[in-house]
């Protein structure tokens, strides 16, 4: 019932809890506007994780062939654009480091894809950690 | 506490729950059974802020004669199984066997790990709470499920399933440590004692998902849909298709080796 | 418990609460201040499963005596004032404006509504929190409004903006009589008091929401934003305005009439 | 950014807490269809609720001016097809009865134009009564 107009750029909402929003300027909530088609490259097959940080990130060139933006080239966003410390703490092995749970929209990301996950403008990103204390 | 769980003997027609909900008075609806409470520790000043069971006339008394005691003064007539013993690997499974349904209301990953493998081992549900300063999350591990009502014979995942790695231990960090409103807790521990009763009743939707809370957060809590167990896990995963055994773990080692508090709380494992 | 009361003096430096919190130790986070508690009740049996403050041992005593003894045993510090009267529009005011904000914890229509007024006019937030069966809401009124995180002027809406009218007396009991799970009470009172301690610390956001829990809901909470307060409101609407004059307000006539539970709870007004 | 095309029917999802659904079969959920335009005539001005209930309720007259349809309109559909005694505790003067809290996708209807909020489909409206209990 409703046609989607092409858009270069969608924005979503990305949340840290559990203690990872301590990576992230330690702020909670932040919007993110990406680019709506991003470059085969980057994320299939992953890059792995550089100490050089943005320096080896996503670069969006004029003619590399494109696809529409997934969850894991936020991922490598986030990495490479708020990431203030311990980049091993978030990213492992080219994805996300198993000890975080990824939720899109209120669903484990495992029910929707994973980093094949296509975002949506207005999407709802949130990473956690798991709690211990009692 | 570490732990505690309950055992009931459904002596009450609750499948009567349903149909007489309008009818019946709520404080009639009653579980016989033994709840056992399972600590090594005694209770220390600090607790009492969110412990709301012990009293300041009982520190230095083991914490589950203090429960059992709190427990006593409200109502004489539950059985309470007091188990001074720090919960292992060695002692788990024989410890937790008696009951229908795990509590895990630890303040350590080393525990959560082990918790969790129990619960799977013996077929058991785990309700699982946490929380940390302003934080909290509740989850049905091993959750029996149910499918348009009807009981199935598939669990949920585990809490190895969704957590196969434990966070950095620069990342974690107990209350003790953190510091935790004791009213987090308070919210955490009621809506674990109604997984509890929910599941125990029968009125669980049988549906896995996962409930955190933030005191400053608006809205405060969040509802996740959480995926099927994971057939890869090492603990509740599908036999042949395992990666990596349990029965070698270290739980102590696994979260990231012997942090001093953790083995003053008895994770001498 | 009828209502209780918090009355703070803020001795520690709060404001640096954001800026330290990652550092600081939360069971470090302090309240100075006067607990009063209003209730002209005797601790019944039934009251047991639900209001955990009280004891078998304590079964007839004044609800506020109880109350105040298992406070002092888990904190001999907190300063408590037990009141036993029963609240009425003769003496509410006088009562409540000693403090700093006001808890509704009463089980009965009549009262929310008086403690709503006495509430708007003494210029004090009103925690309220109300639990029946399965379910509980849990809402500020007369909330102080932030606006980009500053203090405004501004309140938020009162029990009477959002239900001009109680509901039939037909729809209408108390937990006495249509049950409540305890455990339900028990998650709204712990919010009730994350509430007050948010206020109390200039931790809470200023705008105005309401909470829905429902134990067998999915997702069990939902939270709801709620409109400004009402211009027409007889209570705190703007001069001029009003509809309706709540000085003329017979309380327990306004919610239908004599009803025998609330004439013995002590609200023959 | 997307085209709404014209439907003849809309669904939204209907909830009642708070003792309400008392009224409604003890049933707190209902998924309900309408039709996306509705005879002016009928919510606006209000007719007032009547005892004989479905007979007086709403028609659909082929001829008569349409309006897109609203929050009003569904209260009316309510009363005349859903609710199973005692219209009297749901609506009053032409519109819900005061005690009673309408909610539209988690917001007051009073901040969403009340009874003139216009439906979409996929809405979700909710009806409560205050618990008092504790
Ligand atoms: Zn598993
Ligand atoms: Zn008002």
């Amino acid at each position: 019932t409703s046609l989607d107009i092409v858009m270069s750029t969608i924005t979503v909402k990305v949340e840290f809890g559990g203690g990872l929003e301590l990576l992230f300027s330690n702020q909670r909530s932040h919007r993110v506007a990406l680019p709506a088609r991003v470059p085969v490259s980057y994320s299939n097959p992953f890059s792995p994780p550089s100490a050089a940080g943005a320096e080896q990130g996503i670069q969006n060139s004029e003619d590399a062939p494109k696809k529409p933006v997934d969850l894991s080239y936020l991922i490598f966003w986030l990495r490479d654009n708020l990431l203030k410390e311990r980049a091993e703490l978030f990213i492992e092995n080219g994805t996300v480091r198993p000890g975080i749970l990824v939720l899109v929209n209120d669903a484990d990301w495992e029910l929707e894809g994973e980093g094949e996950y296509q975002l949506k403008d207005g999407d709802e990103i949130v990473f956690i950690s798991t709690l211990h204390g009692g | 506490m570490a732990s505690s769980s309950v055992e009931p003997s459904p002596s009450l027609p609750l499948e009567d729950y349903r149909r007489y909900g309008r009818q019946m008075i709520l404080d009639g609806f009653g579980l016989e059974g033994t709840l056992g409470v399972i600590d090594h520790d005694t209770v220390q000043i600090s607790n009492l802020q969110r412990q709301v069971l012990h009293t300041e006339d009982r520190v230095g008394m083991a914490k589950v004669l203090s429960a059992a005691e709190a427990i006593r003064q409200m109502n004489s007539r539950i059985t309470v199984n007091p188990i001074t013993a720090a919960l292992t690997s060695a002692n788990a499974v024989e410890l937790l066997a008696p009951y229908d349904l795990i509590l895990d209301c630890t303040d350590n990953l080393p525990t959560r790990y082990l918790l969790s493998d129990t619960a799977v081992e013996l077929g058991k549900p785990l309700v699982s709470g946490a929380a940390q300063q302003f934080d909290g999350q509740l989850c049905v591990y091993n959750l029996p499920l149910k499918s348009d009502g009807q009981d199935s014979q598939e669990r949920g995942p585990c809490f190895r399933c969704l957590f196969p790695k434990p966070p950095a231990p620069e990342m974690a960090g107990s209350c003790e440590e953190l510091g935790v409103l004791g009213a987090v807790t308070g919210v955490i521990g009621n809506l674990q004692a109604l997984e509890a009763i929910k599941l125990l009743a029968g009125l669980h939707d049988g549906k896995p998902s996962l409930l955190m809370f933030s005191a400053l957060g608006a809205p405060p809590f969040r509802s996740v849909k959480l995926r099927s167990r994971r057939p890869a896990c090492p603990a509740c995963g599908v036999e042949g298709e395992k990666v990596g055994r349990i029965e070698e773990t270290d739980y102590v080692a696994f979260c990231g080796g012997e942090r001093p508090d953790w083995v003053a709380r008895g994770l001498g494992v």
